[in-house]
């Protein structure tokens, strides 16, 4: 399994313990190429951990993450970044005091080095990739508004923007609809069905009514272990799942 | 910018029983009117037909505020003395008082101001060696010349500079032979605050036990400025049983160290302690209890018994308060502003060159010093005497061993 | 397109308060003052470079370090150490039992000049420990600690810490470094006459010069996407990791940027005061460095340059005439700057700038402030919890 | 180092030395607990932890001398007196440096650095204008001076003893307030979540001063208590101030255990090095190993790896 060479994402046997607590237990997980795949859970159950874990800013216990073949525990969280995994915080995590533009131009994947940022030249294709994002993002009227003063949903656009211009291959938001109104919902779930061709996109979501909006597969958390995977409707049906949502 | 601090606040005395007797002709400062100020300062300093303008320069906040306040207090006296007299070559002084900050630039750029602002004729002040080696080339360049009263490391002479503490060897040397002498001591534990003073002293002292007094040094130990723990340094002494041990911690440290010498059960029933860093002004802060029966070595201790100290002593308290203490530094401050009237009016005139010319003759002395007899040697330092004090409960010492006057000698062949 | 004309105003704006600094420093100071207040604002002007790299380090990158002055020493000391071995030569100190060493190695029984000394009786090579010495004692601390992600206030007590072994060294080394006295007593340089008048004017206009680069220096950093970046780590450090961007290279750059500048301002005052003690390694100097440019505003290169200047001023001129209520005073100034004008000087003037321009643009500039007063407050938290 | 000792000398030594470290074990404990809360966990960098020390002192003097003034009958037992007002003066002071300035600071540590320093500087200068620029030392207690002779070879001092033992009452103290007492609850909730505290009815802004309070009280004691071992001046404060940091810090600033454990080790290595060779470079050995400690375990010595 773990030789597979047309997954986007492969977890093998992944832990990691705090102090004796298993926040993730012997967890598998595979994502797709092109996949939309949405992990959902009751709170604790390890959710964000995951996230964290592949991402790098917590170093797993044991196991192993295979990105397109390539071992991600190993390496620093820039490493995994410009290996081609972007992630989205829970809480909209943007340079409040930069411009839209600004944001994006810091997000944008050349001038990485001390010295290549010294002497980073905004020229045309700069403005040029930053206005498509933007457009993409439905940010292009505030190009120059300082990012404070946007709405919550539009942060949260944002920072998925933000990501977009490094063209990741994973693409992992957490809670991306938290505390949006309901037309910004919809407008998001418009987002993730249009940036999710061409690149895996791995969603943590609470909101169930958003999840049916756009996954494609679901895997169920519980206490770190998966409960229950597959198509939604079968998953959603799943007298364990059910039992693990109703009775918590 | 500046003030100018009146001197004169208290009430105008009883007529000081202390006269400054100057080997210099009465016919000097007989007239001042004879005198023009074009004739006596031919260099523009501050000085009118009957003002002339000294700078006090000492740290009056900052850590060493503590150790300078009785020199300025000191300075202020003479000066208020002096102009009861009648003032130098008929001219009362007037002060500029600067405040140091306990920071050396600061000294240096206070000097700075002093002389070159200020034109001040002569300016008492500095205590630590830092300040003094900060502000040395500005009144090296500005030909200034400064009262220096704290004793000191020695290895300095400077044209512009009069010493009125003692340099090392003279303070060290026979209180070192003195202890020999009589508690037939052999071995020696040299401990100090580390930095340059009493590391000199300590290289001084160690040099002098071990080839005049054929003594031996059992442990030599520096603790950083500052420090206040004591407990293993005290148990490594305890080790070594050292006949004598030999202080110079300064500062916080100090108090610190006596409490906990005595805590430790090490008092002057079992063990000698000579230090060379204690005055009336430090057992303020640790205690006549906890010094009792040590031994310090000064040139001068406020319990002196003679004349001129009484009416000293009477005068500080009734100019500074019935509580002040005066400790060795003190008194040495106390004689620049006479050691100066003394060599201006030798010299008749307020010019820099001419007043150090004047102090060069060898011919320089106060008779009416508290320590006594004292005259200014021509390489700047005094002439003086070595005390032996052993501290009693009250703060105070008794003065147990007198040296003969020992000639100053800033850079003691053998001893460097 | 508004955007680069945004740009363009701000770079007009900086360019006028550039000029009219350099206006102050080069042309208003040395006419109306006298030699000896020039000397004074002279040295006073040294201890802007440190309060100018504590903008770049602190103000912008979020990494308070209360250890400048071991860097100003370094620098201060470097220069020291060239003049000292200049003033030591046999024939000025024939009278030591070792002609020919600095006379406080003399006193402390060395007999021959210690290693490290020798490459310093070369001017070349003192001019390169300077500049390189301190940024690579930077590099070693700043890798040490931003690999190890050590922030905030960890990042503040450690450097603090090296400030105080520095000063215990520097003391208690005394043979080899000059001890509490310092590195004393220099006149020439390379055998021209330093305490001359016009020396004192040369030394004054290539500090104000050297302090002008910097501060240009400084803005190309700043406007350049390291810039941007050094905001962003300071507001977001995580999301800068996961864009990407190895941090600690960031925030080890500035860090060494930062020490370099200082290292000049300490030359710098060697040459013009004539002499380098431990008393501006230690941890007082270093708050104080702190704290220029925390009045003259955190955010401002300008403005802790006059934060510098009037701090030093207020210093001489109370100390002169009220020395007990200096200390008051001055704590006053540091409470009122961190609890009132968290922008200190600098932005004070924007609002009144605006407030005269504009009143409404006073009213959503103050907003705006209110909010760079929250800004640094994630960074830290963060790095604390 | 048998040469010429015998074995009953060197146990002595070796009996005193190892008071010698842990009287310097309880100095720095008593010095970083004020701290600890404070700071470890509270988040305030208060750079003027020294000046309340000094105000605990300089309480402890203002007493003695009247004591010894006008009730000299009292004079044996002022000492434990003038530790409770010393705690007590010192804890209003810092209630008092709340209320002005610490509770408008909690989201900014970093300048409560800064506001904290410019609060030491006024207090040292209140203390230079008050009591002069002197040291003084209060008169202290025949009980409290002098040495404990269990053997003809052994003096333990009176002074340490009593330091150690107050170092003692005062963690336990610490340790029931934070971790058993309803309060200590409270002041563990508002610190782990502000919010949440005050939404569950904890009147944070009360628990907050309080904590602040009582770190700036014990800070008191230790000035206290400190009066028998050494001097107060103006500016004693700083002197321990950067000690102090570096034990919290050393030990994990959130975790009062480790603050026992990092006074503890800084105190041994400090006073071993010290036997064996000069003050001021045991002082640099022992810095730079707690600097270089720390770069490898930036989070201190005891705090727990927690899920962020």
């Amino acid at each position: 399994m773990s030789t597979s060479t047309d997954l986007t994402l492969a977890i093998e046997d992944l832990t990691v313990s705090f102090d004796g607590f298993k926040a993730v237990d012997s967890l598998n997980l595979y994502i797709d190429k092109n996949e939309l795949h949405v992990v959902i859970g009751p709170n604790g159950a390890g959710k964000t951990t995951v996230l964290d874990l592949i991402c790098g800013k917590t170093k797993a216990s044991s196991g192993s993450i295979k990105f397109l073949n390539k071992e991600l525990t190993e390496l620093a969280e820039h490493e995994i970044v410009r290996a081609g995994v972007g992630r989205k915080f829970q809480t909209p995590s943007i340079y409040e005091n930069l411009t839209v533009f600004e944001n994006l131009e810091v997000s944008y994947p050349y001038g990485r080095t001390v010295i290549g940022s010294l002497f980073f030249k905004r020229n045309n294709e700069v403005v040029k990739k930053i206005h498509q994002i933007a457009k993409e993002i439905m940010l292009e009227d505030v190009l120059d508004t300082e990012s404070a003063l946007l709405s919550h949903g539009q942060k949260q656009w944002l920072e998925i923007g933000m990501l977009l211009i490094q063209d990741p291959q994973l693409l992992m938001l957490d809670e991306p609809v938290a505390g949006m109104s309901v037309k910004e919902r919809e407008q998001t779930a418009e987002l993730l069905k249009k940036i999710s061709k061409g690149r895996s996109v791995l969603v943590i979501e609470h909101d169930m009514e958003f999840v049916e909006q756009i996954a494609q597969k679901v895997t169920v958390l519980h206490q770190g272990k998966i409960l229950a995977a597959g198509q939604m409707d079968k998953v959603q049906k799943d007298p364990k799942v059910i039992e693990v949502y109703l009775g918590h | 910018m500046m003030t100018k601090h009146n001197p004169f606040r208290c009430a105008r005395t009883t007529l000081m029983t202390l006269v400054a007797s100057v080997s210099v002709s009465l016919a000097l400062t007989a007239n001042a009117a004879s005198l023009p100020t074009a004739e006596i300062n031919t260099t523009g300093l501050a000085i009118t037909d009957d003002t002339v303008t000294v700078g006090i320069l000492h740290s009056l906040t900052g850590t060493m505020a503590i150790s300078e306040t009785g020199a300025q207090e000191a300075e202020k006296l003479a000066i208020k003395q002096i102009n009861d007299m009648g003032g130098i070559l008929g001219r009362k002084i007037e002060i500029i008082q600067e405040d140091g900050a306990s920071d050396w630039p600061t000294f240096a750029e206070k000097s700075r101001k002093l002389l070159v602002r200020d034109k001040v004729a002569a300016v008492f002040g500095c205590w630590t060696s830092a300040s003094r080696k900060a502000a040395l080339p500005v009144f090296e360049k500005e030909n200034g010349l400064l009262y220096y009263p704290t004793f000191y490391e020695g290895l300095e002479q400077s044209k512009n500079v009069i010493y009125t503490g003692q340099e090392a060897t003279q303070q060290i040397l026979d209180g070192l032979n003195w202890v020999a002498k009589e508690k037939k001591a052999k071995t020696y534990y040299l401990i100090g605050s580390d930095y340059i003073w009493p590391r000199t002293s300590m290289k001084i002292a160690r040099k002098h036990i071990e080839n005049v007094l054929g003594g031996k040094v059992v442990g030599e130990q520096y603790k950083p400025l500052g420090d206040t723990q004591f407990g293993s340094v005290i148990n490594k002494i305890r080790l070594k049983k050292p006949d004598v041990i030999y202080a110079a911690v300064v500062g916080g440290s100090n108090v610190a160290w006596f409490k906990q010498l005595k805590a430790a059960g090490i008092t002057s029933k079992k063990q000698t302690l000579l230090t060379i860093s204690v005055t009336e002004d430090e057992v303020l802060g640790i205690g006549g209890e906890n010094l009792e029966g040590f031994y310090s070595i000064m040139k001068y201790f406020q319990s002196q018994d003679n004349e001129n100290n009484k009416a000293f002593v009477a005068a500080f308290k009734e100019m500074w308060g019935e509580d002040s203490v005066i400790g060795d530094v003190t008194q040495a401050a106390y004689l620049g502003p006479w050691l100066w009237k003394a060599a201006v009016e030798k010299a008749g005139s307020f010019d820099v060159d001419k007043v150090v010319e004047a102090s060069e003759t060898g011919e320089i002395e106060l008779t009416t010093a508290p320590e006594g007899y004292v005259k200014l040697h021509p390489n700047h330092h005094l002439w003086s005497v070595a005390r032996v004090g052993r501290w009693n409960k009250d703060g105070q010492a008794t003065v147990v061993y007198e040296s003969e006057l020992i000639e100053p000698d800033p850079f003691p062949a053998g001893y460097q | 397109m508004s955007f680069f004309y945004n740009k363009l105003i701000g770079g007009k704006e900086g360019l006028t308060g550039l000029i009219l600094l350099a206006l102050l420093i080069l042309v208003v100071f040395p006419l109306t003052l006298d030699l000896f207040r020039l000397n004074l604002v002279g040295k006073y002007l040294t201890y802007a470079f440190p309060a100018v790299s504590l903008v770049l380090l602190w103000g912008y990158g979020g990494i308070l370090s209360l250890g400048q002055g071991v860097f100003f020493g370094l620098g201060g000391y470097g220069m020291a150490m060239f003049l000292k071995l200049e003033a030591s030569s046999p024939e000025n100190t024939a009278i030591q039992s070792t002609p020919g060493i600095p006379d406080f190695m003399d006193w402390n029984q060395l007999t021959e000049l210690p290693w490290f000394w020798e490459p310093f009786n070369s001017f070349a090579f003192t001019i390169l420990a300077i500049l390189i010495i301190p940024a690579a004692f930077a590099y070693i601390i700043g890798a040490a600690m931003f690999k190890r992600r050590v922030g905030g206030v960890y990042f503040a007590i450690i450097t603090q810490v090296i400030a105080v072994i520095l000063t215990i060294l520097i003391v208690g080394q005394q043979g080899y470094t000059g001890g509490i006295n310092g590195i004393t007593d220099l006149r020439t340089l390379n055998g021209w006459d330093m305490t001359s008048d016009s020396a004192k004017y040369i030394f004054y206009f290539i500090n104000c010069a050297l302090l002008l680069c910097i501060v240009l220096l400084s803005r190309f950093i700043l406007t350049s996407k390291f810039g941007s970046l050094l905001l962003a780590i300071r507001d977001k450090e995580d999301r800068v990791r996961f864009s990407g961007y190895d941090v600690s290279n960031f925030k080890i750059f500035i860090y060494c940027f930062a020490a370099l500048i200082s290292a000049i301002g300490g030359a710098m005052f060697t040459l013009q005061v004539g002499f380098m003690s431990p008393s501006f390694v230690g941890i007082v100097p270093s708050i104080e460095m702190v704290i220029f440019a925390a009045i003259g505003g955190r955010m401002s290169l300008i403005g802790a340059i006059y934060g510098t200047l009037l701090v030093n001023f207020g210093k001489t001129a109370f100390s002169e005439t009220f020395p007990e209520l200096w200390l008051f005073l001055m704590g006053g100034l540091f409470i009122s700057v961190v609890m009132l004008f968290p922008n200190g000087l600098a932005g004070l003037w924007n609002d009144y700038k605006h407030h005269l321009t504009n009143r409404f643009a006073f009213i959503t500039k103050r907003f705006k402030s209110q909010k760079t007063l929250t800004r640094p407050t994630n960074a830290e938290s963060e790095s604390l919890s | 180092m048998l040469g010429g000792y015998t074995y009953g000398e060197l146990g002595s030594i070796l009996a005193m030395q190892g008071f010698a470290g842990f009287s310097l074990f309880s100095v720095l404990l008593l010095m970083a607990l004020g701290l600890a809360i404070i700071f470890g966990q509270m988040g305030v960098i208060n750079m003027a932890h020294g000046e309340f020390m000094a105000a605990g002192a300089y309480t402890t003097y203002l007493i003695a001398t009247l004591t010894e003034q006008y009730f000299p009958a009292f004079m044996p037992y002022y000492f434990v007196f003038a530790i409770v007002v010393a705690f007590f003066v010192a804890g209003a002071l810092g209630y008092l440096a709340e209320f002005a300035l610490i509770r408008h600071l909690y989201k900014r540590p970093l300048d409560t650095l800064l506001a904290t320093w410019g609060l030491s500087l006024i207090m040292q200068q209140s203390y230079r204008s008050i009591f002069g620029a002197r040291e003084v030392s209060p008169t202290l207690p025949e009980w409290l001076l002098g040495s404990y002779q269990p053997t003809d070879t052994i003096d333990i001092p009176l002074n340490g003893m009593f330091v150690l033992v107050l170092t003692a009452v005062v963690t336990f103290a610490v340790f029931y307030l934070m971790f058993k007492s309803r309060w200590g609850l409270r002041v563990r909730a508002t610190t782990q979540n502000r919010v949440m505290s005050g939404a569950v009815g904890i009147n944070t802004n009360k628990v907050d001063r309080y904590t602040f309070a009582l770190g700036c009280g014990i800070a008191g004691i230790a000035g206290a208590a400190f009066t028998t071992i050494a001097s107060t001046g103006p500016t004693t404060g700083t002197l321990y101030i950067v000690d102090t940091f570096m034990v919290v810090v050393f030990g994990g600033a959130a975790s009062l255990f480790g603050t026992i454990a990092s006074a503890f080790s800084i105190a041994q290595a400090q006073s071993i090095l010290e036997f064996f060779i000069s003050g001021s470079m045991a002082k640099v050995y022992t810095l730079v190993t707690l600097v270089l400690i720390l770069m490898f375990k930036p989070e201190g010595l005891f705090a727990s790896k927690v899920r962020r």
